[in-house]
């Protein structure tokens, strides 16, 4: 059974991963805090679900609108939410309660559009082939969405780091106005920023969904609480970090379940990370980046 | 009144030897230069008196008092103050907060009475408001009490930084660049105040590279090129040393 | 080249610039002095497109660049060097730089600017790899300089670009900016050091209360004993 | 034109949005339904009813507000809802206080505690996993059970723990007990357990949409046909069937509501549900609706131009009233617990019938 | 008017309980604590007093002592380890705090009954009892925040290089702004059970945190009137909105998100600057335009 856990704990934190890494990316560049990344990924969720439910699209399109559709409301966020605060040097605490204001609003509108029912993807959006080898049960899903995760990281990791776009994020973090006096257009890096969050997130949204057969427009909240413990966990803005972070709690999720009893997983996840703060101030991947931003304004 | 008296620190960032057995005598009464090429360590030296920085080698001594692992509100405390290079102000503050916040090592009314309101707390507030008014009077900035500091040019920022250090009421004052983004007509207003200062017995570091306001205003020299002294001595003795002319100076 | 028609600026209600209309010529040095609080930075950055005009007009080459927002005009080759030394903190030295390309919209790997700022400063060639935040107040003004250079500018804008830097860097800085503006570099220079920036400058103007109050050629500025007074200081005097 | 004696203000509240909202809007239209064949069957007379609604969101906290609110501003004869114990037990002391009768769904006993202004229509846990109990224990001869509960739901604690001591009364062991949150979706890890536990059957107390999760993902998981499903009478709804697909085959549930039900008041309480919302009733919109029509018994009972106090005199002497719920039979006990009973269905084809 | 007052009594007693907590959110950022235990240290106070009250039939001044007094202690247990943390990584570790709370409530069911929440606590503390403690605390509060302490506060949130530089002690000011904040919440929990007949764990969890948090952020983080003002406003806002029906939550959204970014620096305090600005203008008409 170990085994088997510990599979089902990679599967569950891959997921949890990409959706942190939004959140983190988020947090890395515009020091916000989104509590709407939780609603854009149930929209992405959406997104996906609708498409196939009246266009009858396959698996990868489902995959692709999710994206686009997580991506586009997290861009609209960014418009209606972060950036005129941002234009007017509003002070980083404020962001929290405008994304909060987001959020009812997003998550009102889903409760309207689905009537507060809890919706399904067809059960044959994917077929359902399972593996067995050594004992261990695996589900072709559950290959596919490890091979999805691996590949946005390493998607994302090549874009920030092998393109001048990381630079540019980063200068832009940490000055836009001095950003805007090299030629930098902060409104396009946000833009990018926002979207690719958002498309992650929608990403996980449909993956989720599928895997676990329920969209329902409440369903970002648990993963949110989640995400908090990723990033610091990972280190801030860190992608390899939100990875392993979230592969972590995934795995520590299981075993507390499977070893312990499905109520204790969130006191232990918490607990972990409360100790973990205790004895690492940083996190456990937090780098001297995350030092500097901790102790100095 | 003391004086500060720095005995063969060092400290090294990685491998980089920022400030490397430095000693130096500030006696109060005297307005001490301390120049020296960018990347030279002055700063770091502020930074190690003030207790900013961990000391790797030596010691420090405010007075009699050995300072050197000594954190940086005990040496605020201790009467030890400075101005940041880097401008350090509360900008959503205005200027007579921030002014009034150097006050702090003066408040004699306890956490208690704080806590509680008491009319100790509330005339001792009313006494520091008085006096950054009559400090902000001497830089002539009274007229510009109540805006917020970071709404104020580059040149009035860096007074609000000398006011909040004098407000202090120090024993060591150390000025980092403070007439940096100054002409020098107004540096020579300032260089009144800081004469002034000297002459209560305050023992005064003063960093900077308008040369001329330096050797105009300083009696005593140390030269620093990464991070070693490489001269010391009155104005004309520094500016005619040749390796000072060679390393800071230029032909 | 760069000509400013009777700009207003005012943050909140409160002007801090009224009517400036000042004009820089295609390959020319001009220096702007005045008090602090006078209104230097905040014309800079009207030009820059950072804060709005209230009233009046920008023009580069004849077009219009008032209302342009920050980074187009950055792009179409006017670049400053901000008050301050704002330099990316968290970025090395390495990557300023190379943000400072971004500017010129250069791309691949040509090296020749790069070596141009290494020549000019050589601590930044040594200390490439450390977070600009690291790096000594001066040596953060070295680099800020530097940075605008790398974007190829075409009207450098210099916002006390002495401010921090050792007398003999400060020689070297200014003898450098003189031979950039040889070769076509046209430059507005805001400098508290009054006697080096008429010194160095082909036209000079002086701002006081967001108005300009003297124009004229450097040098007959220079010669003024008003101005003298004013903002050479008593060191003139005494020497 | 009808005097002011002649109209009676009902506040009728319930979770509307929020996270119960699925059990709320359904309650909800149940008793606007049962209220409004009041008016129009004539059954009170010349009195007639004015519904004011309400949203308590599934808040506690507006539900206080609201009972407040209703009992002084709007000046009700009596209050229907909420929905959740949660609310009701914040929402019965305020009833209590300002004397209005409080007839909620919730099946906490603690909004009985609260005073003699409150009462609740849904009996407790104890009774209605009595049946299935016996029938998981005897017809089904059940040994090992593991159970799986909504730990943040007090009524879903009280039916596993009501479960728990009957099943152990009955010789049956309990191998684990695993707590889950009507938030979560990921069940993976819990149905690896379950498929590598020595058990007979597995009970599960959630929401009918979680708990569906629950056993999709756990025959997913490994846990084989063999392996029963037993639930509460949440899942007596079709959702049930469509959210979990074949899986739902074979599961046995213990129903307080069964839609398919023949009888005549069943019947016709369906084909005007049916009518009025286009949908067939769940098990909370036949908890909405017998709850109504308890209410309006009540009001009727309490004789011409009742008000607060005999209302609730006449609510707490209901006894064997008819009922669309569990065998058509509503009674209390002295202490206001009501008893309705149950029956146990189970999934065949696709669809519901009685358990043999 | 008595009927209206009566009618929204239970309202105006959660506005006042919400300002309590709202204090205590405001207190610790006031400092630069970025602090999310206030929800933590309310369901500890919240659950001593409960507990002591069905279970020990305790009277209720001791209930509200011992509410305050576990406020206060664990606030000053949280400080020692957490005054090492900055930012992000303290708001992380106050929400993990919560999280471990809020577990606990429901877990350790023999003590706090579980999901059930403990149940027909007698309601001893009225209208007239909240408001004397909002009174109380808004006035000592307001009293701290003018005084060196307060100023202390807004260094240390500002710029900790410069509050150390300036003699002020970081660790200490965290400690009082952990302890006041404990103790503050822990005294809202001990009034909220005794106020409101039962106390069930989920309401001190994650949404307690977010709005008050909003409260504080919406009203104001540096005047004492921003939390008065954002308690009450996030208080009040869903009942007005209650004509908007099934769109409430999106009009309540909206408005939040409107007024953030029209005044981000919250109700109050935008309100405090624009009248201190009028006062400049006009000191500035009196002496003219400044030169250097
Ligand atoms: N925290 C740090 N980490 C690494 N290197 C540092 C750090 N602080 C300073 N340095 C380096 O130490 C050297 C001395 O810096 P310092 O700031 O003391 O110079 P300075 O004499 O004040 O120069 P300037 O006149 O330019 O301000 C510089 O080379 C600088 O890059
Ligand atoms: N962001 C701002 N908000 C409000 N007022 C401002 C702002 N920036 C500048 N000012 C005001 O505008 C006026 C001009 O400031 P500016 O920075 O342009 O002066 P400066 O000539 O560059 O002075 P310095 O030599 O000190 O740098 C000053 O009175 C200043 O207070
Ligand atoms: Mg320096
Ligand atoms: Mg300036």
């Amino acid at each position: 059974m170990l085994m088997q856990q510990l599979l089902n704990g990679v599967v569950v934190g891959s997921v949890y991963g990409l959706f942190a890494l939004g959140f983190t990316l988020i947090f890395g560049v515009n020091h916000i805090m989104n509590m709407a990344h939780g609603t854009v990924f149930m929209w992405g969720a959406f997104a996906g679900l609708y498409a196939v439910m009246l266009f009858d699209v396959p698996f990868p399109v489902a995959v692709l609108i999710g994206a686009l559709g997580g991506g586009t409301v997290s861009v609209v966020l960014d418009w209606v939410a972060f950036r005129p605060l941002r234009k007017r040097g509003a002070p980083e605490f404020s962001s929290i309660v405008s994304s909060i204001g987001a959020s009812l609003i997003l998550l009102s509108l889903a409760q309207q559009l689905t009537a507060t029912r809890v919706m399904r993807f067809p059960f044959d959006i994917f077929p359902i082939v399972v593996f067995s080898f050594f004992g261990l049960r695996i589900q072709l899903l559950q290959l596919v969405i490890i091979g999805i995760v691996v590949l946005m990281v390493i998607g994302l990791l090549y874009y920030l780091y092998r393109t001048s776009f990381g630079r540019q994020i980063r200068s832009v973090a940490f000055s836009e106005s001095t950003s805007k006096l090299l030629g930098i257009n902060p409104f396009a890096i946000n833009f990018q920023v926002f979207f690719i969050s958002g498309a992650l997130a929608g990403i996980a949204g449909v993956l989720i969904g599928i895997v676990f057969n329920s969209v329902h427009f409440m369903m970002g909240e648990p993963l949110l609480l989640r995400a908090f413990v990723v990033i610091i966990l990972g280190g801030l803005g860190s992608i390899p970090g939100a990875l392993i972070a979230g592969l972590l709690i995934g795995i520590i999720q299981t075993l507390t379940v499977a070893y312990l009893s499905a109520g204790l997983a969130d006191a232990i996840v918490f607990s972990a990370l409360f100790l973990v703060l205790l004895v690492r101030p940083t996190g456990l991947f937090g780098g001297t980046a995350a030092v500097a931003r901790v102790t100095r304004r | 009144m003391k004086a500060l008296t720095l005995d063969n620190i060092a400290r090294s960032f990685g491998g980089l030897p920022a400030v490397d057995g430095v000693s130096l005598q500030a006696p109060p009464g005297r307005i001490t230069g301390l120049i020296g090429p960018n990347g030279a360590g002055k700063t770091t030296v502020v930074n190690l008196i003030t207790g900013l920085l961990k000391v790797g080698g030596g010691r420090i001594l405010v007075g009699d008092d050995d300072m050197t692992e000594a954190d940086a509100p005990t040496l605020a405390r201790a009467g030890v103050a400075r101005t940041f290079q880097n401008i350090r102000l509360i900008g959503d503050a205005t200027v007579l907060d921030n002014v009034v916040a150097g006050f702090h090592r003066h408040e004699k009314a306890g956490t208690l009475a704080n806590m509680l309101g008491l009319p100790s707390a509330h005339h001792e507030r009313r006494e520091f408001e008085r006096k950054a008014h009559a400090l902000l009077d001497r830089f002539g900035m009274t007229a510009l009490a109540r805006h917020p500091a970071g709404s104020l040019s580059y040149g009035h920022q860096r007074r609000i930084e000398m006011m909040r250090a004098l407000a202090m009421e120090p024993s060591v004052l150390l000025l980092d660049e403070p007439v940096a983004g100054m002409n020098d007509a107004e540096a020579y207003s300032l260089a009144d105040i800081f004469r002034d200062v000297a002459r209560q017995g305050v023992a005064i570091l003063l960093i900077e590279h308008n040369m001329r306001f330096v050797m105009s205003l300083c009696e005593h020299i140390y030269v620093l090129a990464f991070g070693r002294l490489i001269a010391e001595g009155t104005p004309d003795e520094v500016a005619g040393n040749p390796r000072v002319i060679e390393a800071y100076l230029g032909s | 080249m760069l000509t400013i028609q009777n700009a207003s600026v005012s943050y909140n209600g409160i002007r801090a610039l009224r009517g400036v209309t000042l004009s820089v010529a295609q390959g020319e040095i001009f220096a702007l002095i005045g008090p602090n609080g006078a209104g230097k930075s905040t014309l800079l950055h009207a030009a820059s497109g950072i804060v709005p005009l209230a009233e009046g007009e920008i023009r580069l080459e004849g077009e219009t660049i008032s209302g342009r927002p920050a980074h187009k005009v950055a792009r179409a080759g006017l670049i400053q060097v901000p008050e301050g030394r704002r330099v990316i903190a968290p970025l090395t030295v390495a990557e300023n730089l190379e943000l400072g390309r971004q500017a010129a919209g250069i791309r691949g790997t040509s090296s020749a600017d790069l070596d141009q700022v290494h020549a000019l400063f050589p601590i930044l060639a040594e200390r490439r790899d450390q977070p600009a935040g690291l790096l000594s107040g001066g040596q953060q003004q070295m680099l800020a300089i530097g940075r605008a250079l790398m974007g190829r500018p075409r009207v450098l804008l210099l916002d006390e670009p002495s401010l921090g830097l050792a007398p003999v860097i400060i020689r070297e800085v200014f003898d450098a900016l003189v031979r950039l503006n040889r070769d076509g570099l046209t430059i507005l220079l805001v400098e508290q050091n009054a006697k080096l920036a008429l010194e160095t400058a082909h036209n000079a103007a002086i701002l006081e209360q967001g108005r300009i109050v003297h124009k004229g050629a450097a040098a007959a500025l220079a010669g003024d004993p008003v101005v003298a007074d004013h903002y050479f200081g008593r060191a003139k005097a005494d020497a | 034109a009808p005097s002011l004696a002649e109209t009676a203000r009902i506040g009728v509240m319930n979770a509307l949005t929020g996270p119960y909202a699925f059990g709320g809007v359904p309650i909800q239209n149940g008793m606007k339904l049962a209220l409004e064949q009041a008016n129009s069957s004539g059954a009170l007379g010349d009195l007639k009813l004015e519904v004011i609604e309400a949203d308590s969101a599934g808040d506690k906290a507006q539900t206080i507000t609201l009972v407040s609110k209703f009992a002084q501003s709007d000046n009700v004869l009596m209050i229907l809802g909420p929905t959740t114990s949660l609310e009701a037990t914040g929402g019965a002391p305020v009833a209590n206080d300002q004397k209005v009768p409080l007839f909620a769904i919730g099946s906490s006993t603690a909004i009985l505690d609260a005073g003699p202004y409150s009462y609740k229509v849904q009996q407790v846990g104890m009774d209605i996993m009595g049946h299935l109990s016996k029938y998981a224990a005897g017809k089904l001869g059940v040994k090992k059970v593991s159970l799986v509960f909504d730990r943040a739901n007090d009524g879903f604690v009280g039916q596993k723990d009501a479960f728990k001591k009957l099943l152990i009364e009955q010789g049956v062991e309990i191998v684990s007990e695993e707590g889950i949150l009507s938030s979560d979706t990921d069940f993976l890890a819990l149905a690896t357990k379950l498929a590598s536990q020595d058990i007979n059957a597995f009970f599960v107390a959630a929401p009918a949409e979680v708990g569906s999760n629950v056993l999709l993902q756990a025959r997913q998981g490994g846990v084989p046909p063999e392996v029963l499903f037993l639930g509460p009478s949440t899942f007596g709804s079709e959702s049930f069937i469509t959210t979990a697909g074949t899986a739902s085959e074979g599961a046995y549930v213990v129903a307080d509501y069964f839609v398919g039900d023949p009888t005549p008041i069943n019947q016709d309480f369906v084909k005007a549900y049916t009518e009025a919302y286009g949908a067939s009733p769940d098990n909370w919109a036949a908890m909405g609706y017998a709850l109504a029509s308890l209410a309006v018994q009540a009001i009727k009972d309490a004789g011409p131009s009742p008000d607060r106090d005999k209302v609730k005199d006449a609510l707490g002497k209901l006894r064997d009233q008819p009922t669309v719920l569990g065998t058509h039979v509503w009674t209390m006990d002295d202490k206001r617990n009501p008893n309705y009973g149950a029956a146990v269905i189970t999934v065949k084809d696709g669809k519901f019938e009685l358990a043999p | 008017m008595i009927g209206f007052l009566n009618s929204y009594a239970p309202l105006l007693e959660l506005a006042l309980f919400n300002a309590l907590l709202a204090f205590s959110q405001y207190v610790v950022l006031r400092a630069g604590v970025f602090s999310l235990g206030t929800a933590a240290f309310a369901a500890l106070g919240a659950y001593a007093a409960a507990i002591l009250a069905t279970k020990l039939a305790m009277p209720t001044w001791l209930g509200l002592v011992a509410a305050f007094g576990i406020g206060t202690l664990a606030g000053a247990l949280v400080a020692i380890p957490l005054a090492r943390l900055r930012g992000v990584f303290q708001a992380l570790a106050t929400l993990a705090l919560v999280q471990i709370v809020l577990s606990i409530t429901l877990n350790w069911v023999d003590l706090t009954e579980g999901a059930l929440g403990i149940n027909s606590i007698p309601k001893t503390v009225g209208l007239v009892g909240m408001l004397v403690a909002v009174v109380v605390v808004g006035y000592f509060l307001a009293v701290i925040g003018s005084s060196s302490i307060g100023r202390a506060f807004d260094i240390i949130r500002e710029d900790e290089t410069v509050a150390v530089s300036l003699g002020i002690s970081v660790p200490k000011h965290h400690m009082i702004a952990f302890i006041l904040s404990g103790a503050i919440a822990g005294l809202a929990g001990g009034l909220h059970a005794y106020n409101s007949y039962s106390i069930t764990p989920n309401e001190y969890g994650f949404n307690m945190l977010v709005i008050v948090l909003a409260m504080v952020v919406l009203g104001g983080r540096v005047s004492i009137w921003g939390p008065l003002v954002g308690a009450v406003i996030l208080t009040v806002l869903p009942e007005l909105l209650r004509g908007f029906q099934e769109y409430r939550m999106v009009v309540q959204g909206a408005l939040l998100m409107v007024s953030i970014v029209f005044l981000p620096r919250g109700v109050a305090d935008t309100a405090l600057a624009a009248l201190r600005r009028r006062r400049i203008a006009t000191a500035k008409a009196k002496t003219g335009t400044v030169t250097a």
